[in-house]
C-alpha cells in the first residue's frame, strides 16, 4: 500500500559499471573467455582444414601458427580458457546436487571430481595426439 | 586506537536535493560499535534529521542494509573498528530508488514476492487433526538453507543484472521459490515453473554470483537459481521428448 | 481522506498476522487490513530464538503444561485462559507446520521438542534457534496467499478512534510520504507487541515502544498487570542481545566469577551434569535474574565496562551439538562478542525481555471497549501471570491472535455502523495535532534522545529486578518532571518524507504513558510475586493481592489503579517449588 | 504471456554443455596445437595426425566440441553485450547474430569434418 512519492532518487548506471568493483570486472573477464573459446573453434577448424588438405598444407599451417602474433593470441586465449576452467569448475557444484546412497556429496568433492576428469581427459588427448 | 572516526553519510532530502550529497560526522570509535551504532549516535546527539531503518540490531530483521565503503552489508553487523582509521562511507543500498537519506524503496520486491507463490501449495490439505506431515531431518536439510532469507535485499543490491533489468525477479525471490519447491510437503513446483522460467525469471541471471557473496545468511541464491536452471531445462527436454505426460 | 476496512489489525508480527488470517478464514467476505510500522517480516517476533511450547509428547499432558504455566506465573494467571491456551496451542503449532514452518524434526520425521525453563516436560517445539524468525516468515508468506488481506506497510498508527465506548478505526501516517490518513473499521485488533524499550538495557528491538498499550490506554481501555516486567537472565553485556534459554536447556551452566554454579544457593536445586527439568539453570526467569542480583551483592560477579556479568558455559556441549541446535547463538557470540562458545565462556547479565502486562482482554481477545481487540505481547489475557515461562509467548500470539481474529470477524459482520460525526471530528483533530508536532520547534531545545535515555535510567533504577516504595516514588516524580520537559522536546526534521524523528517523538510519548503506568501499578502492589519483587514487602500476599491490577486513564490524564480477582479453576495458590 | 515456448531452457542447456565441453577439452588442445607444436616442443608426424583425424570417432568428437563451444560463446556473448554494454534494446539482432553465428559455424564444421 505504500505509494511511491515519485520523488525518489534513482542512481544512474555507468556504461562501464563493471569497472566499479573488482568482482564485477572479474565477472566480465569470465564472460569474455567465451570469445576465446570461439577463437579456438576457428583455429581448430583451420587446423582440420589444413590436415585435410595434405601434408604441405599442414606444414604451412604450423609455420603460420608459429608466427608471433598467432602465438601471443593463443597464449592470451589459453589464459582466458584457464580462467573459464577455474570459474566453471568452481561454480559447478552450485548447480548440481549429487547424491550417493541418500547422502549429498559435499561441494569440494564435486569440484575435485571435475578436476580429476579434466586431468584424465587431457592426458588421453595428449596421448592420442602425441602417441 | 583513535577515539573518533569519520562517517561520510549520503543525504537525500527530496524536498531540497535533486541528488544525494555527502555529509561528514565524527563519531566515537568504540569496541563493539557497529556502523549502526555510529548512525544512531549521529541521530541522537548530532543531527536528528538523518533517516535510516533499523530494528533488531542482531542481524535478523533485515531492515538495516546499507552500502558501506561500496559493499552492501547489514549495518548492525558491520563494525566500525574494521574500518579504522576511516573515513567510512555510508550510502543507501544500490539498485533501489532512494526515498530519503539511507532509506530505499523495496516495493518492487514486495510486489514480485507473491508471484512466485512462497507458501505451501498442496492438492489436498490434510486436516490438522491428523497430525504433522512427516519430514525427516534429511528432507528438512534439503531446503533449510533457502529458508534462511531475511529479505534484507543485499543480494539485489549486489546483482548487476537487477540494476540493468528491473523486471528481473531477482535472487531472494527465486531462492524462496526454491525453498518451497524443495520442501517435501509442497506440491506447487509445477505452478511456480511458469513464472520462474520466464525471461524475467532464472534465465535473466547470468550467474554473476555477487548475490551469494553479499548474503549475510548464507542462503546462496546464486546456487538456488543455478540449480533451478538445471531443473527447468531438464523439464523442458522431458516435455519435448514426451509431450503428452503432464509432469 | 478516509478508507474503510471491516477489520483493521494494527501490527504485523506473529499475533497480528495470525489474527488477519483468522479473519480472512472466518469470513472471506470481510475486508481486512494489516497496518504495521515496519514491513511485517521485520516485526520483533523475528528475533525469538528458543521455541514455542505445546503438548505433543505421549508422556505429557495439557494439565501439566497448565500447571507449569500457573505456578511459573506465581498464581497470577487466569486459569480459564491458561486452559484454553494449552488446549489450543498444539493445534496452532501443527497448523503452522502445515503452512510450512521448518520445525526441527526427529529422525523418524516427527516434530522434535526440547526442554525449557520452568517446564516439567520437554514440550518446546523449535526451528533450530531461529524459531521466531521461521514462524514469522511462514506466517508472512502464508498471509501473502490471501490476496484479500490488504497491507499498509510502514504506516504508523497514532490514534485509535473511539466514541461512546466503541472503536471506529485509526489515524495513521504513511512513513514514506508523511501522508496522514483516517482508516475506519468495524473492529480493530491491537497486536503491536511489547515495550522493552522503556528500559535502557533490553533484548527488545528498536520498534518495541509500547505503542499499542498507550494507544488503547489513551482510548480508554484498561491496562492490566503492568508492574510485571520480565528480566531474562542471559543477555550479552553491551548489546543486550539475547542468548536463548535453549542454551541452558541443551545443558549450559551459569557460573559466577569463581566458576561455581551459584544457582544451587538460591533454592533452585542441586547441580547435575545433565540438565534436569525445573531444576537449576532450568528454573524460571524471574528466580534466575533475582539470583544474579544476590550474587552481585555478594561480590561474586565479574566487572566489565558494560556492568557486572556472570558466565554461561556451553563448552562441554561440543561444537556438533551447538551447530545443530544452537547455530544462531554461535553466530551471535562470534559477531557481537568476538567469542566462540565452543571454546570460551559467554559473559551474560539479566536484561529486560518481556512484558507480562498489557491491554486487559477476556479470553476471546476482547478489551473493555466494543470493537477493540488485542492479542500477543501487547495484550494481557493473563496466561503469563507474574512471570511468563519461556516459549509460551509465541504460541500465545498464535492462539489468541486466532481467537481475537475470529471474535473481531464475528463482531464486524454483525455490527456494521456508520461512522459518527464526532469520530470524524476527532480524526481531523488528530491530523491537525500531527501537523503541529511536525512543525514543533521548542525554546528549550530538549533532545528527544536525552529525555528517552533519562526515562530509561529512571525505570531501571526505580523499577528494576528489585524495587521498593522509595525507588518507585522517586521514579514517579522523575517521570513527572520528564513529562514537563517532553513538552519542550524539539525536532530538527520538518520534512514529510520518511521522517524518523517525528516517529521517535511519537514513540517517546507512548513510552512515557507506559512507564507511568508501570510505576503506578508497581507502587500500589505491596507484595512480592514473580517478576515484581518489593524489598519492602518481600512476601507474596494472597490475602490482598491475588488480583490483577488494572489501570485506567482518568479525565485529567492520570491513571487510576483498581483490582480484579484472578480466575482460579483447578489449581489453588501454592508454593512455587523448583529443584525439589 | 506464453513462457512455455521460450527457447531459453534449450539455449541454456547448449550453453552449459558447451561450457563443460570447452572446460574439459579446450585447454589441452589449445596448448598442444596453439603453443607446444608451433614452438616445436613436440612434432607429431603428419601421417599420424591425419590418421587420427580420419577416425570417425575423432570427427564426431570434434564436431560436438565445435558446435557446443560455439553455442557456449553465442549465449555468453549475447548476455555480455546485453549487460556489459547495455545493449538489451538491440536484443533481437544481437541474438540473431550470436546464435546465427553459432549455427553457421556448426554447419561449416560439419561440412569440413565430413569432406576431409
Ligand atoms: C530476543 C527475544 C527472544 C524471544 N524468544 C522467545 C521464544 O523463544 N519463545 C517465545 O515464546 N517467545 C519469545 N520471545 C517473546 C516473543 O517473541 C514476543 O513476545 C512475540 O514475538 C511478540 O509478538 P507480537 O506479535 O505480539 O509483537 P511483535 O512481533 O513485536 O509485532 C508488533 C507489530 O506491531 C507493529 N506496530 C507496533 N506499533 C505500531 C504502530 N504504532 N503503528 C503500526 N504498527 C505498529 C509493528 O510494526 C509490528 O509489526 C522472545 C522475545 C525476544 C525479544
Ligand atoms: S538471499 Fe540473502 S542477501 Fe538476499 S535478501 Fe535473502 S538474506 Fe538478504
Ligand atoms: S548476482 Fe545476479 S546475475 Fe544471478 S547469480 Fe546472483 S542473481
Ligand atoms: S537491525 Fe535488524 S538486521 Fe540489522
Amino acid at each position: 500500500m505504500t505509494a511511491s512519492t515519485g520523488r525518489s532518487y534513482r542512481r544512474p548506471i555507468a556504461l562501464f559499471w563493471w569497472l566499479s568493483r573488482r568482482s564485477y570486472l572479474l565477472f566480465v573477464l569470465r564472460e569474455l573467455s567465451a570469445v576465446f573459446v570461439a577463437w579456438f573453434v576457428v583455429y581448430l577448424l583451420l587446423l582440420v582444414n589444413a590436415i585435410g588438405d595434405g601434408a604441405p598444407s599442414y606444414a604451412r599451417f604450423v609455420d603460420w601458427s608459429g608466427s608471433s602474433w598467432v602465438l601471443v593470441l593463443n597464449l592470451i586465449a589459453l589464459a582466458f580458457v584457464l580462467l573459464h576452467v577455474v570459474t566453471w569448475f568452481g561454480l559447478a557444484p552450485r548447480a548440481m546436487v549429487v547424491r550417493l546412497r541418500g547422502h549429498r556429496i559435499p561441494p569440494p568433492q564435486i569440484v575435485a571430481a571435475h578436476y580429476l576428469a579434466w586431468l584424465l581427459l587431457s592426458a588421453i588427448v595428449a596421448w592420442v595426439v602425441l602417441r | 586506537m583513535a577515539d573518533e572516526i569519520t562517517l561520510e553519510v549520503a543525504r537525500y532530502r527530496p524536498e531540497v536535493d535533486s541528488s544525494p550529497v555527502m555529509q561528514s560526522y565524527q563519531v566515537p570509535l568504540r569496541e563493539h560499535w557497529a556502523v549502526l551504532d555510529g548512525l544512531t549516535y549521529i541521530k541522537d546527539q548530532l543531527d536528528g534529521t538523518l533517516s535510516f531503518r533499523w530494528s533488531c540490531r542482531m542481524g535478523i530483521c533485515g531492515s538495516c542494509g546499507m552500502t558501506v565503503n561500496g559493499e552492501p552489508v547489514l549495518s548492525c553487523a558491520t563494525f566500525l573498528t574494521d574500518y579504522a582509521p576511516g573515513p567510512v562511507r555510508v550510502e543507501p543500498l544500490h539498485n533501489f530508488p532512494v526515498i530519503r537519506d539511507l532509506v530505499i524503496d523495496i516495493e518492487d520486491f514486495m510486489a514480485k514476492l507473491p508471484t512466485v507463490k512462497p507458501w505451501i501449495v498442496r492438492d489436498v490439505q490434510s486436516p490438522v487433526e491428523q497430525g504433522e506431515y512427516l519430514q525427516t531431518p534429511e528432507e528438512l536439510e534439503e531446503y533449510q538453507q533457502y529458508s534462511m532469507c531475511i529479505n534484507c535485499m543485499l543480494c539485489y543490491s549486489a546483482c548487476p543484472v537487477y540494476a540493468l533489468e528491473p523486471e528481473f525477479i531477482g535472487p531472494a525471490a527465486i531462492a524462496l521459490a526454491q525453498r518451497y519447491n524443495l520442501d517435501s510437503r509442497d506440491e506447487g513446483a509445477a505452478e511456480r515453473l511458469e513464472v520462474l522460467s520466464s525471461p524475467e525469471g532464472i534465465w535473466a541471471c547470468t550467474f554473476v554470483g555477487e548475490c551469494s557473496a553479499a548474503c549475510p545468511k548464507g542462503v546462496d541464491p546464486a546456487g538456488a537459481i543455478q540449480r533451478y536452471k538445471l531443473t527447468a531445462a531438464t523439464q523442458t527436454v522431458k516435455n519435448l521428448l514426451m509431450p503428452r505426460s503432464k509432469r | 481522506m478516509s478508507t474503510f476496512h471491516d477489520v483493521v489489525v494494527i501490527g504485523g508480527g506473529g499475533a497480528g498476522l495470525r489474527a488477519a488470517i483468522a479473519v480472512a478464514e472466518t469470513n472471506p467476505a470481510l475486508r481486512v487490513a494489516v497496518i504495521s510500522k515496519v514491513y511485517p517480516m521485520r516485526s520483533h517476533t523475528v528475533s525469538a530464538e528458543g521455541g514455542a511450547a505445546a503438548v505433543s509428547a505421549a508422556d505429557d499432558s495439557l494439565d501439566e503444561h497448565a500447571y507449569d504455566t500457573v505456578s511459573g506465573g506465581d498464581w497470577l494467571c487466569d486459569q480459564d485462559a491458561v486452559e484454553a491456551f494449552v488446549a489450543e496451542a498444539p493445534r496452532e503449532l501443527l497448523r503452522l507446520e502445515h503452512w510450512g514452518c521448518p520445525w526441527s524434526r526427529q529422525p523418524d520425521g516427527r516434530i522434535a521438542v526440547r526442554a525449557f525453563g520452568g517446564m516439567k516436560k520437554k514440550r518446546t517445539w523449535f526451528a533450530a534457534d531461529r524459531t521466531g524468525f521461521h514462524l514469522l516468515h511462514t506466517l508472512f508468506q502464508t498471509a501473502l496467499s490471501y490476496s484479500d488481506i490488504v497491507r499498509y506497510d510502514e504506516w504508523y498508527v497514532t490514534k485509535i478512534l473511539v466514541d461512546d465506548g466503541r472503536a471506529y478505526g485509526v489515524v495513521a501516517i504513511e512513513l514514506a510520504t508523511g501522508r496522514i490518513e483516517t482508516i475506519t473499521a468495524s473492529a480493530v485488533i491491537v497486536c503491536t507487541g511489547g515495550c522493552g524499550r522503556v528500559f535502557p538495557f533490553t533484548t527488545n528491538a528498536n520498534i518495541k515502544t509500547g505503542d499499542g498499550m498507550a494507544l488503547a490506554y489513551r482510548a480508554g481501555a484498561a491496562l492490566k498487570d503492568m508492574e510485571f516486567v520480565q528480566y531474562h537472565p542471559t543477555g550479552l553485556p553491551f548489546t543486550g542481545i539475547l542468548i536463548t534459554e535453549a542454551a541452558r536447556a541443551e545443558g549450559g551452566w551459569l557460573l559466577n566469577k569463581d566458576g561455581y554454579r551459584y544457582l544451587q544457593d538460591y533454592d533452585l536445586g542441586t547441580p547435575t551434569p545433565d540438565p534436569v527439568l525445573r531444576n537449576m539453570e532450568l528454573g524460571p526467569r524471574d528466580r534466575l535474574s533475582q539470583a544474579f542480583v544476590h550474587e552481585f551483592e555478594k561480590g561474586r560477579t565479574i566487572d566489565t565496562p558494560y556492568g557486572p556479568v556472570v558466565n554461561l558455559d556451553l563448552r562441554h556441549l561440543g561444537a556438533k551439538l551447538i551447530d545443530a541446535k544452537l547455530p544462531f547463538v554461535r553466530e551471535l557470540c562470534s559477531k557481537y562478542q568476538n567469542i566462540d562458545p565452543v571454546t570460551s565462556l559467554v559473559p551474560v547479565r539479566p536484561v529486560v525481555h518481556y512484558m507480562m502486562g498489557g491491554i486487559h482482554t477476556d479470553i476471546r481477545g476482547a478489551t473493555s471497549l466494543d470493537g477493540l481487540y488485542a492479542a500477543g505481547e501487547v495484550a494481557c489475557v493473563s496466561i503469563n501471570g507474574a512471570n511468563r515461562l519461556g516459549s509460551n509467548s509465541l504460541p500465545e500470539c498464535l492462539v489468541f491472535g486466532n481467537r481475537a481474529g475470529r471474535a473481531a470477524a464475528v463482531f464486524a459482520a454483525r455490527y456494521r455502523q456508520a461512522v459518527p460525526s464526532a469520530v470524524q471530528a476527532m480524526a481531523r483533530d488528530e491530523e491537525r495535532r500531527l501537523a503541529e508536532e511536525l512543525a514543533r520547534h521548542a525554546e528549550g531545545h530538549e533532545r528527544i534522545a536525552d529525555i528517552r535515555t533519562e526515562m530509561q535510567t529512571t525505570m531501571e533504577n526505580g523499577a528494576g529486578i528489585f524495587r521498593d516504595g522509595d525507588s518507585l516514588t522517586k521514579a514517579s516524580d522523575q517521570l513527572h518532571e520528564l513529562r514537563m520537559r517532553f513538552a519542550h522536546a524539539a525536532i530538527d526534521d520538518h520534512s514529510k518524507d520518511f521522517n524518523t524523528e517525528l516517529i521517535a517523538l511519537l514513540e517517546l510519548g507512548f513510552m512515557m504513558d507506559v512507564a507511568e503506568s508501570i510505576i503506578a501499578c508497581a507502587l500500589q502492589r505491596e507484595e512480592s510475586r514473580g517478576a515484581h519483587q518489593r524489598t519492602d514487602f518481600p512476601r507474596r500476599d494472597d490475602e490482598r493481592f491475588l488480583a490483577h491490577s488494572l489501570i485506567q486513564r482518568g479525565a485529567d490524564g492520570t491513571g487510576r489503579v483498581s483490582y480484579l480477582p484472578v480466575t482460579i479453576t483447578r489449581w489453588p495458590p501454592g508454593e512455587r517449588i523448583y529443584g525439589r | 504471456m506464453n513462457h512455455r515456448r521460450s527457447p531459453e531452457p534449450l539455449l541454456w542447456l547448449l550453453f552449459s554443455s558447451g561450457g563443460m565441453a570447452a572446460a574439459l577439452m579446450v585447454p589441452i588442445l589449445l596448448f598442444l596445437f596453439g603453443i607446444a607444436i608451433p614452438l616445436d616442443w613436440f612434432d607429431p608426424s603428419y601421417d599420424h595426425l591425419s590418421a587420427v583425424l580420419h577416425n570417425w570417432i575423432t570427427r564426431l568428437i570434434l564436431f560436438g566440441l565445435s558446435a557446443l563451444a560455439l553455442f557456449h560463446w553465442a549465449h555468453r556473448f549475447r548476455y555480455t553485450l546485453y549487460d556489459g554494454l547495455q545493449l538489451k534494446r538491440y536484443g533481437t539482432p544481437i541474438a540473431a547474430l550470436c546464435y546465427g553465428g553459432a549455427v553457421a559455424g556448426s554447419v561449416i564444421a560439419a561440412a569440413l569434418l565430413l569432406t576431409i
